[in-house]
């Protein structure tokens, strides 16, 4: 009924409150997730709305003291909900349309490729030769057309340093990160078993994620385990130390880096991405109070990219003032779900400040 | 009665300490191995014993003075024990002497070579958990047994480059000439009939909780460092601040590294309820007017006298408040703890001046080895073990254990144990 | 109370370029997903909280191709009991013609119902016919639109018919009726990947439509299939963010409508 | 001499306009024209079409299939069979040409919106997949059939000019089965969509409810009214009353500024007559722009973004 906890599991809880002391949520909307695990165990929640309020930062599992995985306890409820068949509507949607079209937006899947189209060169597919190395979109960068220059960049690079690589076009189906986390098992692992059987049939032997999500996914959640599977920025800093990316110019700017959730709190890739950044020539790094293993969350995970819900004060907007009272001229990160939401908060807020993916800082120097 | 027998016994602390007088006056030859330059542990840094706040140098300074004077303990400072060989019915054991550049017999402990020194107050002091400076040759602490002075080799510009200003000024200030730079590690072998182990414990470091700030705001310290600020013989001379900086507000978190999976520790650590207790009641003591947060799980108030003190602590005026933190940052107020108050099921981001970390206990670091090497059994966390009926005991006849390296205690059982250990030894080798 | 649904597995073609072959008479679906049609998930929401509220057996229907059987398994997951598909590779989209193998289906196979559910439309053909065809056919009352049913009882059903302009009419019906549904009228539950599997377990009946062809013949034929002219289409406005910005407000100042 | 019947919509007594869809069909594949109609004055059709037959019965017991096929039944003998029977492509259209179709037996095509002849003879054109294709359909034995006509897509043959008579169909006795009880109007909101000069009106793209405040703040800043399609409806993002479309308001703005609406023919017959419509749409390929004057390929929230900014700037 949990999802992969047992209820059992939960009778080691201490009602510490670590959890809801660190979830980004607690305080601005009615999630407390201490109390929501207290509550399940003795099997009396009955709240439909409140567990779509978590963000799948993760906090609350990485620091509980007796290992209770409270955000699995989300899940849980999520995927009890899921299986009854009541969940929000915009939700419903995006779950239809990852079962139909194999991403949450619903746009075709014959389109998943489109954005190689502007790069410049032709992209190969993955079976076409023994390339091994495979580069995986995702459905945001495939997609939105905001994201859609993070794989095209990332394209150029590899192409720019000679590694050889491949997609898998149309045969790409979301990774089901967030498919996942909002309790859809089934759905989850139909899409686990679409993407693992490609990897099989192509023999990959690396898989470059530019979605913490998506790195995530494969990771931690897939069956076949550690895949291989490389963040963007990992892949970077290799190139930059092995000498294959060449600079030119400077990018004389105070650039302050935001932590995505899965990629640091939850897969400790806190330095890589630094590196990345310290090596632009003339750019100074600037760092949030909240970095590293305390990075405010953006709020995009778990399903919240497609689910509208009643809450105070959106982190991002949070997020953009600290990095006004930094000075910092741009805010740099490495998560589609980050890029959009903090960009929007700067937008709303109106705020004099740029919001950027890595690779697209890195583009202005290469 | 036992005047041939002989006792090793392994940590300078409070129950090393107590256990050497206890052998010692029962007629027992102690040899006592301290591995830092003083004997006198982790009490001897702090400021108060709870919940009588005794003062911990008042009480424990005459022991550690009766131990220097001691006729049947040789006190061997810088010291460790090396290796151990099981020989009849004792042991065989190596012992390394670490230098001390100081020539022991000579130092006459006057000082004039640490005021002389190029790097005088710039090196971190370990006896203040770094909040305190001093030299490359320096004084443990005021009250250090043995009361002399040594060289740390790590930072003195002689000893590591090979060269200092002329002189150096240390060997010019010197008038005894007690300084040698060419002072050697000794191994020394003793015939020992049974080992005391009282090696004591470490503080969980906090660096290994990294939401809490310790190690990136200068304002999140350890509850050790505030002993340290508040000790007499301490940096600030029993005042609480940091430099110029004097807070005014303090956020007390508990259970900082103990009943915690993630840092591998579900133990309790057993004193931070208590010792957390009494840093607030000495805050509110010495700083006017202050404000005062202690989060926690549980109060464990569980020894003589405690419930009682954690009263006075609620009627002082001091926020108990129920839960633990999940993160400490800063932003424009100042230090922000992010909490949940169970109580009103709220969270609260209580702005602070000051965040004081109640570290857990650890085994002591690098014991594992000696441990292992001897054969002693230790449990999932490196404690040693002990059956309930003889907590005194390790599993290797003739080895015994007392104070916190058999499990986290306070200083009046500690104390116990170690005059238990005492008592068991004796009874042993007669 | 016996409700029966008629439901359809469609092509989700709203994304897609489609691509014309067979000599301009068919369209290219190889590369196309399936779904089912959107209208119809409402009508099958609507069933499931009939017939746990007033009792009776509740029926999905089908008919397509194998594959339509998703469609049963989705309409059994959402709470119906009985599923039916009636199993065709020919492409009828005579919407009398299919109206008159369903109508052949219930009176053979003797399944009686008290309400027949349709989608508003198929999201493929867009007919919206099938439903007041096959009611015809069978003589019995029928209502297209229906936004909300307020009350079953007595052998009559009181619901709500959307029409232009936020504009509904009440109308009262007389049981057996056929009614097709608007979207909007609940909130249809989602069928999780397990509940369809499972669903699979539930038994179906697959049936030949062929069996069920008497009378059933094709009025209509589709000769031709074509992608319509472009329309005179937009003036593109393009440029940076900036370029088109002002170009909207230039407009929007022309037209006066902003000063 | 065979003839096209056609079943005419009226509300609250008002002829609907989109009658005259079928009567311009009826003119263009060249058949005279009768149209039926329940009680009321129909003055408007005079020189339009061959015969007006008003039925002996009320709006709402005339706008009801079971009445219709039995008034049918009795018109025939008067005025003998049809080749076609036309109604308009609406909520009465949709409930009743089916309903008429099963009922005698004839085939049905709705939404038509294309006619011509050639050597297939006659072809009906109608829309399938959302507009992406056109389906050329044939009546596999000969011209008998019910049809609907889309609204607003057959031009009225310039030089018809006719002899309109004016007859009484002969009464029926009304099928119990299904009864007109009311009309329900939905309730008054705050503001009247049809009204506007400037609609801003957004549809699915705005993607979450979180995001309607900015084109709150968009549509007030330019002085216009929010408006949306019917997914936004839907959703209880906005208001019903805010929707344009069939099965909510027809407007005709001057400046219909229509963000992230694809352009589902049902919306477009809401707000196609507006004098200029500038669409807003990512995708290049989204119908809005077959339909619109002036298209922008943009994100909606970018370009939202960034008018609001200009727009506070000027001010």
């Amino acid at each position: 009924m949990l999802g992969l906890l047992k209820r059992e599991d939960l009778f080691a809880c201490i009602q510490c409150g670590k959890c809801t002391g660190s979830c980004p949520e607690a305080g601005k909307t009615s999630l407390n997730i201490r109390v929501m695990v207290r509550k399940v165990l003795f099997g009396d929640w009955e709240d439909k709305e409140v567990p779509w309020f978590c963000s799948s930062c993760g906090a609350c599992t990485i620091r509980c003291p007796r290992d209770i995985k409270p955000s699995e306890v989300v899940v849980g409820l999520r995927a009890q909900m899921v299986e009854e068949g009541e969940i929000p509507s915009s939700l419903y949607r995006a779950l239809e349309n990852t079962l139909v079209q194999k991403n949450p937006w619903g746009r075709s899947r014959n389109k998943r490729d489109a954005w190689t189209a502007e790069v410049g060169f032709e992209i190969p597919f993955i079976g076409e030769d023994t390339l091994e190395t495979l580069l995986f979109t995702c459905c945001v960068q495939a997609y939105d057309p905001r994201c859609m220059v993070i794989p095209r960049n990332i394209a150029k690079v590899l192409h720019a340093a000679q590694v050889p690589f491949g997609i898998l076009g149309r045969k790409e189906v979301c990774c089901g990160n967030e498919i996942r986390r909002v309790g859809e098992f089934g759905l989850f692992k139909q899409l686990m078993e679409e993407n693992e059987a490609n990897f099989e049939r192509y023999q990959v032997s690396r898989i470059i994620a530019l979605s913490p999500h998506c790195m995530n996914a494969f990771k931690n959640e897939y069956e076949g385990g550690d895949k291989k599977a490389v963040h963007y920025t990992q892949l970077l800093w290799e190139l930059i130390q092995e000498g294959r990316l060449i600079f030119k110019g400077s990018y004389d700017k105070r650039v302050v880096y935001h932590d995505p959730c899965f990629l640091g709190k939850q897969n400790g890739i806190f330095d890589e991405p630094r590196e990345v950044l310290k090596a632009i020539p003339g750019l100074q790094l600037m760092e949030f109070s909240r970095s590293r293993e305390n990075s405010l969350c953006c709020e995009g995970g778990g399903g919240r990219m497609f689910l509208d819900v009643e809450m105070g004060e959106r982190n991002g907007h949070k997020r953009v003032k600290e990095a006004l009272a930094l000075g910092a001229q741009v805010i740099a990160t490495a998560c589609p779900f980050c890029l959009l939401n903090l960009e929007d908060a700067a937008a709303v807020l109106d705020a004099d400040i740029e919001v950027r993916d890595i690779t697209e800082v890195l583009m202005e120097v290469l | 009665m036992n005047g041939s027998k002989r006792v090793l016994v392994i940590g300078g602390g409070i129950g090393g300490i107590q256990a050497s007088l206890d052998l010692a006056d029962g007629g027992v030859e102690v040899i006592l191995v301290e591995r830092e330059p003083s004997i006198g542990g982790r009490m001897i840094q702090t400021d108060r014993t709870f919940p009588t706040l005794d003062c911990s140098s008042c009480v424990l300074t005459p022991k550690m003075v009766e131990v220097s004077l001691h006729r049947r303990i040789n006190l061997l400072s810088l010291s460790e024990v090396v290796e151990v060989i099981k020989e009849g019915g004792g042991f065989r054991v190596k012992i390394r002497k670490n230098p001390r550049y100081v020539d022991e017999e000579k130092c006459t402990s006057c000082g004039r070579c640490a005021q002389v020194c190029v790097l005088a107050g710039r090196i971190p002091k370990e006896f203040d958990e770094g909040m305190g400076r001093r030299g490359a040759i320096f004084l443990p602490f005021p009250q250090a047994v043995p009361q002399k002075y040594l060289i740390d080799p790590e930072s003195c510009l002689k000893l590591k480059k090979g060269r200092c200003k002329k002189g150096p000024p240390c060997v010019d200030a010197c008038e005894v000439g007690a300084i040698n730079f060419d002072d050697k590690p000794r191994l020394l072998q003793y015939q020992v009939d049974a080992i005391l182990i009282a090696t004591g414990f470490d503080l969980f470091d906090p660096i290994g909780k990294p939401e809490l700030g310790y190690g990136r705001y200068p304002e999140v310290i350890t509850s050790l460092e505030l002993e340290r600020l508040m000790a007499p013989n301490g940096p600030t001379g029993g005042e609480i601040r940091l430099g110029d900086f004097h807070p005014r507000s303090f956020f007390f978190i508990q259970c900082v590294g103990s009943r915690d999976r993630t840092v591998g520790a579900p133990f309790c650590s057993r004193v931070c309820c208590m010792y957390t207790a009494k840093h607030a009641y000495i805050v509110k003591e010495r700083v006017e007017g202050a404000v005062v947060y202690v989060s926690y799980i549980d109060v464990r108030a569980h020894g003589k006298g405690y419930e009682e003190f954690y009263r006075r602590l609620q009627d002082l005026g001091v926020y108990y408040l129920r839960g633990v933190p999940g993160e400490v940052y800063k932003d424009a107020k100042g230090l922000i703890v992010r909490v949940e108050d169970q109580f009103s099921a709220q969270v609260r981001e209580v702005a602070t001046d000051m965040v004081v970390l109640a570290c857990g206990i650890r085994p002591r670091r690098g014991m594992e080895k000696f441990f292992s090497s001897l054969g002693i059994e230790t449990d999932d966390y490196g404690f040693i073990k002990t059956d309930p009926m003889t907590p005194f005991k390790t599993n290797i006849p003739g080895v015994f254990a007392c104070g916190v390296v058999t499990g986290p205690k306070d200083i009046p059982d500690s104390v116990a144990s170690a005059s238990c250990a005492a008592l068991a030894c004796v009874e042993y080798i007669s | 109370m016996e409700v029966v649904v008629l439901a359809k597995w469609v092509p989700t073609t709203q994304e897609e370029e489609l691509k014309i072959i067979d000599e301009g008479r068919s369209v290219d679906l190889e590369e196309v997903p399936f779904r089912m049609n959107e209208w119809d998930t409402y009508a099958i929401e609507e069933a499931v909280r009939i017939v746990k509220e007033h009792g009776g057996v509740g029926w999905v229907i089908s008919m397509g191709s194998e594959d339509a059987d998703t469609a049963l398994r989705r309409g059994i997951a959402m709470g119906l009991e009985r599923g039916v598909l009636l199993e065709t590779e020919e492409d009828l989209i005579d919407p009398f013609q299919r109206a008159f193998i369903f109508k052949n289906l219930l009176q053979k196979k003797g399944i009686k119902f008290d309400l027949l559910l349709t989608g508003g439309q198929a999201e493929d053909d867009e007919f919206a016919s099938t439903g007041g065809v096959l009611a015809g056919l069978l003589e019995v009352p029928y209502a297209s639109m229906v936004i909300g049913i307020e009350e079953i009882s007595g052998g009559e059903i009181t619901l709500l018919r959307e029409l232009e302009g936020g504009l509904m009419e009440r109308v009262k019906m007389a049981l057996p009726a056929v009614v097709s549904i608007q979207t909007g009228i609940n909130e249809p539950r989602y069928v999780s990947v397990t509940g369809v599997l499972s669903a699979a377990k539930k038994e179906r009946d697959f049936l030949s439509a062929a069996d069920f062809m008497e009378g059933a013949k094709g009025l209509l034929q589709l000769i031709r299939v074509e992608i319509p002219p472009p329309k005179e289409g937009a003036e593109i406005i393009g440029g940076d963010l900036d370029g088109k910005v002002s170009g909207i407000l230039n407009i929007l100042k022309e037209k006066g409508v902003y000063k | 001499m065979s003839y096209s019947l056609i079943i005419a919509e009226t509300r609250k007594g008002e002829f609907q306009e989109g009658n005259f869809d079928p009567l311009y069909l009826s003119d263009i594949v060249g058949l005279p024209s009768y149209i039926l109609l329940p009680e009321g004055e129909y003055g408007i059709l005079r020189g339009s079409c061959d015969k007006v037959i008003v039925a002996p019965l009320k709006e709402g017991e005339f706008l009801n299939p079971l009445n219709i096929i039995r008034l049918l039944e009795r018109t025939f003998q008067a005025f003998g069979e049809p080749s076609a029977i036309l109604l308009p492509h609406c909520s009465f259209g949709i409930d009743v040409a089916p309903y008429v179709a099963g009922r005698l037996g004839w085939p049905i095509i709705t939404d038509i919106s294309g006619f011509c002849r050639g050597e297939e003879g006659e072809i009906f054109i109608k829309t399938l997949y959302s507009e992406k294709i056109n389906g050329h359909f044939r009546l596999k034995e000969g011209m008998r059939f019910v049809g609907t006509v889309r609204k607003g897509v057959f031009p009225k043959v310039a030089e018809v000019v006719k002899e309109t008579l004016f007859e009484e169909a002969p009464s029926i006795e009304k099928d119990p089965r299904r009864d007109f009880i009311e009309y329900i109007e939905e309730e008054i909101e705050d503001v009247d969509i049809t009204k506007a000069d400037l609609l801003v009106s957004v549809g699915r793209g705005v993607k979450e409810k979180g995001n309607i405040p900015l084109f709150e703040e968009l549509a007030a800043l330019l002085g216009g009214v929010l408006s949306c399609s019917r997914p936004v409806a839907d959703r209880a993002w906005l208001p019903k009353a805010r929707q344009v479309g069939t099965s909510g308001k027809t407007v005709r703005p001057k400046v219909y500024f229509a963000l992230g609406i694809s352009g589902a023919f049902q919306h477009i017959a809401g707000m196609k007559d507006s004098d200029v419509i500038i669409a807003v749409n990512k995708d290049p390929s989204a119908p809005i722009f077959q339909y619109a004057h002036y298209g922008v390929v943009e994100d909606m929230h970018r370009l939202a973004q960034k008018m609001i900014e200009n727009l506070r700037d000027q001010k």
